[in-house]
């Protein structure tokens, strides 16, 4: 019998909203589904597209971005920044054929525990519904296979 | 007189009277229809440029070479409208001074060469700005609509089959005046963020990481894909990304020296509509 | 009266060798590219093409391999060598450059150490080449003392026949006559010509050009810096050479587990050289392209008594900017009078 | 199909398994392993093969492979040492690396010193920083059979006095009667306890001035430092023959196929990495 799937998912989240929001969820004794590895950063500024194509590679079945609110970056605007970056690297995942439903984004604040605890369940469960990333993992499987001729 | 040679006295002069201490152009190519880049110092030798519609090669790249302007001499450069918005990132992006570049721009519509008045970038807006207006008549639209139209998996599997031809010789990125990179980003190793090796995974990593470096910065002057040994239509990706970066922030790259780079900027009510 | 094979029969030679576990190559398309691959039928092959865009040299030494596997347990590693998909090849129609190429590459692969991938691979190929009747601007083969109908390399010459029907039929070496005699039913006696083979062009003159390049003065001479001015760095050519060999071992995985790759690497990249401390032997193009000449037309050979070209011009051909080996020693010959 | 006609080796690429049985820091970011084989096939090898002077690849799967010399004497087969400097991906896993853990090990590859041919003569060795523990190799190799050679004179020098590699086994020279020991550090680098000289290596041996009759020269060190001391050995009188030196430069494979470490014809990594100065200066000196 195989084992019901269970995703695979890497949050990289700003340390001063997100972060925090998440803390707050935490000590608040939310319960969210435990799929997701949260990895903070500075800021969402710092978030580079490199590091959502480098959970891919490592085999996450979904990926998220969040940090604080426009408005709330604790730098004033890097989050402003990373808005124009996501929205053209989304479009350009769109493009390649990586589905958009794979990688989600979302202001939280630290005040947000209970939407950082809805948006984790929301999206674990949007993710189990794709079903493992195969295209991505075929790509990944290849890099172990041997020599085709 | 032709625009050749016209050109060309324009070359002599120029290098004669010191005015630049070299002029980059096209010279005759190993086969009739081929033209290959030439660089002239000596006002004896301007004889050898050529100016036809075979021109193609957007020279721009050249000008960002190690060593070529830091002397703060002048350089003169044979450019499409293409080329001369890749001055404009160039300068926009801080790698080279547009005081330094003499232009001898051309274009070719229905076979037909024209020369582009002006010296300096900025003497050319109205061309550039041209461009803007009747959105570059890009070649494969066909190609384009039959991919958008694709689910995300059939776009997938094209792009897959695409890369799977990538032998990542970086013929691309070479090519390409906007990689200017001393050190690109798959030659990081700590960490290795891309994988180096021309596997499939390896291959859609480079290319998403190359079109994603271009996004709003790509003037589509075709060299990428004119250098790729195995024809992937990289150019068909940058043209998406242009066309996004225009509907997103009303940006089109290249139109003047002082334009803010559209990744290195932002507004406040940018588009967020898939932000949850 | 000599044997010939009819294009109409390759379909059922292709069929007799897969029956006996051969994989059939040769040129085709593939999604808008010539390649020598694996083909099902005959109908797959494309031999009007002067030359498949991409040469010969990945069927033995592919763009990249695993070449170990690595399990790293407490006590002790385990390492896996990964070695080639074994079984017998026929690669069908490939050309007289890229199969004297592979025949180049051999001394170098077997230099007191022997690569075991290479080796595999070549031990269970058998190249049959079809002479070429036609060859393009940028073929050179003769400016390198071979000709299109070479057999260095080759198990079995075909020669295409002046009808345009199939094949003269001259098996060279043992493993060719193996390989023939198992379709030897679908051969058949003939007395047919063979059709004129192509005319190369001699481009430059190679023996005035290597002695130039042996000069070691020559080494520093201002011709490298000018010849090689427009030459962006890509390692097209040297990808595309059949006879580039030049390779990097990269490792992909994490602590516990993962592959050693065997990767092309090219001498035209500037981090080929390159020292951690930052220090470049190689440290500009001109020196990178003075090293591709000087290694295949000085180095090489004073190794291994061949030059490391075998003329396909593929690196003209497909320079982005036009350079190339055919340019190069044109303007060496120059130089040289 | 038909007969094997290449004849088949064990598998080049697929290196030694071998065990960091102690590691000793040498100066700031500079760290010396002593590695033990796993395998006894592995050590046999090593033992019938390994002359002083040559390298190995030295690797972290999963990181790569790194080269450099087995600073180890082949007077001492039992085990290899190493000594590295961290400064990329390679050396820096290694430097990560903890006693008990292992890692891989290629080779030896490349040729050696001639030590038979040294026999008898005169021994002068100068060394620069890092560029010891290949000289190291070579000094304990003919200091094992001190009977064999005449008197030993070893100058070595570094940027600042932390930067001194195998500081214990300096000591030990220093007080040994049958070794002359020549210490220096680059001006401003010096300690306020430093005894010993200070000034540039080139320098610091045109003072010491050694005699160039029956005398062998083995110079290690920074490209710029060979070629002023190669510039003072000419003035005291030495033969560029009787003059040794090593080459390193990048490589992957170690053994002649990746095409990397070549200056002009010469593949360093087959044929050499040492050479002696006669041999160098026929290289095209744009490619070193």
């Amino acid at each position: 019998m195989s084992e019901p799937f269970e995703p695979k998912i890497i949050a990289f989240v700003c340390t001063y909203c997100t972060y925090a929001g998440a803390d707050l969820a935490g000590t608040s004794r939310l319960k969210y589904a435990p799929n997701v590895r949260i990895i903070r950063l500075p800021c969402t500024g710092r978030i580079s597209p490199m590091f959502i194509l480098k959970a891919l590679q490592k085999g996450a079945d979904g990926v998220l971005v969040s940090g604080c609110h426009p408005g709330d970056c604790h730098f004033t605007h890097g989050n402003y920044h990373a808005r124009r970056r996501w929205m053209v690297f989304r479009a350009l995942l769109d493009f390649i054929g990586i589905p958009p439903e794979r990688v989600k984004y979302s202001w939280i604040s630290a005040a947000e525990g209970v939407k950082f605890a809805e948006f984790i369940n929301s999206v674990t469960e949007d993710i189990r519904k794709l079903g493992p990333f195969e295209q991505y993992s075929q790509l990944i499987g290849d890099t172990q296979a041997p020599a085709s001729l | 007189m032709s625009i050749e040679q016209q050109y060309q006295a324009r070359a002599k002069e120029l290098l004669s009277g010191g005015a630049v201490k070299m002029v980059i152009g096209y010279g005759k190519g190993t086969t009739g229809n081929r033209r290959r880049p030439i660089f002239i110092s000596s006002p004896d030798d301007v004889g050898r440029l050529v100016l036809d519609d075979s021109c193609i090669i957007n020279l721009s790249g050249y000008l960002v070479s190690e060593g070529l302007l830091s002397d703060e001499k002048r350089v003169a450069v044979f450019l499409r409208p293409e080329g001369i918005r890749a001055i404009n990132i160039l300068a926009a992006e801080s790698q080279l001074d547009a005081d330094q570049i003499v232009i001898f721009g051309f274009d070719v519509n229905d076979n037909e060469l024209r020369a582009l008045k002006g010296i300096h970038v900025e003497e050319f807006a109205d061309v550039i700005g041209s461009i803007r207006e009747n959105n570059p008549g890009f070649a494969d639209k066909e190609l384009l609509e039959k991919i958008e139209k694709m689910t995300a998996q059939e776009r997938f599997a094209f792009w897959q089959e695409e890369f799977a031809k990538c032998i990542k010789c970086y013929a691309c990125r070479q090519a390409c005046p906007m990689c200017y990179c001393r050190r690109c980003i798959v030659d990081s190793n700590q960490p290795q963020w891309v994988n180096t090796s021309s596997h499939s995974l390896g291959n859609f990593e480079w290319n998403i990481v190359r079109a994603f470096h271009l996004s709003g910065r790509c003037v589509e002057c075709g060299n990428c894909d004119r250098a790729c040994p195995v024809n992937i239509p990289l150019r068909l990706i940058n043209h998406k990304m242009a066309v996004e970066v225009l509907g997103a922030f009303d940006h089109v790259a290249g139109m003047s020296k002082t334009q803010e780079p559209v990744l290195a900027s932002f507004k406040k009510d940018d588009s967020e509509t898939f932000i949850l | 009266m000599t044997k010939i094979l009819l294009i109409d029969k390759l379909d059922n030679c292709v069929e007799r060798w897969k029956a006996a576990g051969i994989t059939v190559i040769g040129p085709v398309h593939r999604a808008n590219i010539s390649v020598y691959a694996a083909v099902e039928h005959a109908s797959e092959f494309d031999f009007g093409l002067v030359l498949p865009d991409r040469s010969i040299k990945e069927l033995f030494f592919p763009q990249t391999e695993p070449m170990l596997r690595y399990a790293i347990k407490k006590d002790t590693i385990d390492t896996i060598e990964c070695m080639p998909p074994s079984g017998p090849r026929i690669i069908f129609g490939s050309r007289a450059c890229d199969a004297s190429g592979m025949a180049i590459d051999d001394p170098l692969f077997g230099w007191d150490y022997k690569d075991t991938y290479w080796f595999q691979r070549r031990n269970e190929s058998v190249i049959v080449t079809i002479a070429c009747i036609k060859a393009d601007d940028f073929c050179m083969c003769t400016s390198l003392n071979m000709e299109p109908d070479s057999t260095k390399g080759s198990d079995v010459l075909l020669r295409p026949l002046e009808n345009g029907k199939g094949w003269l039929v001259e098996e060279l070496t043992d493993r060719g006559q193996e390989a023939f005699t198992q379709i030897a039913e679908f051969l058949q006696e003939s007395a047919d010509a063979p059709a004129q083979t192509a005319v190369v062009e001699k481009k430059f003159d190679l023996e005035a050009s290597v002695a130039w390049l042996q000069k070691p003065e020559n080494f520093d001479s201002r011709f490298w810096k000018e010849i090689s001015m427009r030459c962006i760095g890509c390692a097209s050519c040297t990808y595309l050479c059949p006879t580039c060999h030049c390779f990097d071992i990269q490792d992909e995985g994490d602590t516990y587990s993962g592959v050693r790759r065997k990767n092309w690497d090219s001498c035209s990249f500037a981090l080929f050289t390159m020292h951690t401390s930052g220090h470049n032997p190689r440290s500009t193009q001109s020196a990178r392209w003075r090293q591709r000449i000087m290694h295949k037309f000085n180095y090489f050979p004073g190794k291994f008594s061949v030059n490391s070209c075998s003329g396909c011009g593929r690196c003209s051909r497909q320079c982005p900017v036009d350079m190339g080996i055919t340019e190069t020693l044109q303007e060496i010959s120059k130089l040289s009078l | 199909m038909t007969e094997n006609i290449y004849n088949t080796q064990p598998n080049i690429y697929k290196p030694a398994i071998m065990k960091i049985v102690a590691r000793q820091d040498e100066a700031p970011g500079v760290r010396t392993m002593r590695l033990e084989f796993l395998d006894p096939v592995d050590h046999e090898y090593f033992k019938q093969t390994f002359r002083t002077g040559m390298f190995g690849l030295y690797g972290v799967y999963g990181e790569g492979e790194s080269t450099f010399c087995v600073a180890s004497p082949e007077t001492r087969k039992e085990y290899i040492e190493c000594t590295f400097r961290q400064s990329g991906r390679v050396t820096s896993a290694l430097a990560n690396a903890d006693v008990g853990d292992l890692i891989t090990f290629r080779g030896p590859y490349g040729n050696r010193f001639p030590i038979e041919e040294f026999y008898g003569k005169n021994l002068l060795f100068i060394s620069g920083g890092i560029a010891l523990p290949p000289t190291r190799s070579v000094i304990w190799s003919c200091l094992d059979q001190r009977e064999k050679f005449g008197k030993v004179t070893i100058v070595y020098g570094a940027r600042t006095v932390a930067d001194l590699v195998y500081k214990h086994e300096l000591e030990e020279w220093q007080e040994r009667s049958d070794v002359e020991l020549v210490l220096t550090v680059d001006p401003g680098g010096e300690s306020p306890d430093w005894k010993n000289r200070i000034g540039f290596v080139p320098t610091v041996l045109e003072e010491a001035a050694p005699s160039p009759d029956n005398c062998i020269a083995v110079i290690c060190g920074p490209p710029i430092m060979i070629k002023f001391t190669l510039i003072s050995l000419k003035k005291l009188g030495f033969d560029e023959r009787n003059v040794y030196t090593t080459l390193e430069n990048r490589m992957k494979c170690g053994v002649g196929k990746c095409g990397r470490c070549n200056v002009g014809s010469v593949y360093v990594c087959k044929e050499g990495p040492v050479f002696t100065a006669a041999e160098v200066s026929c290289m095209p000196q744009a490619d070193l």
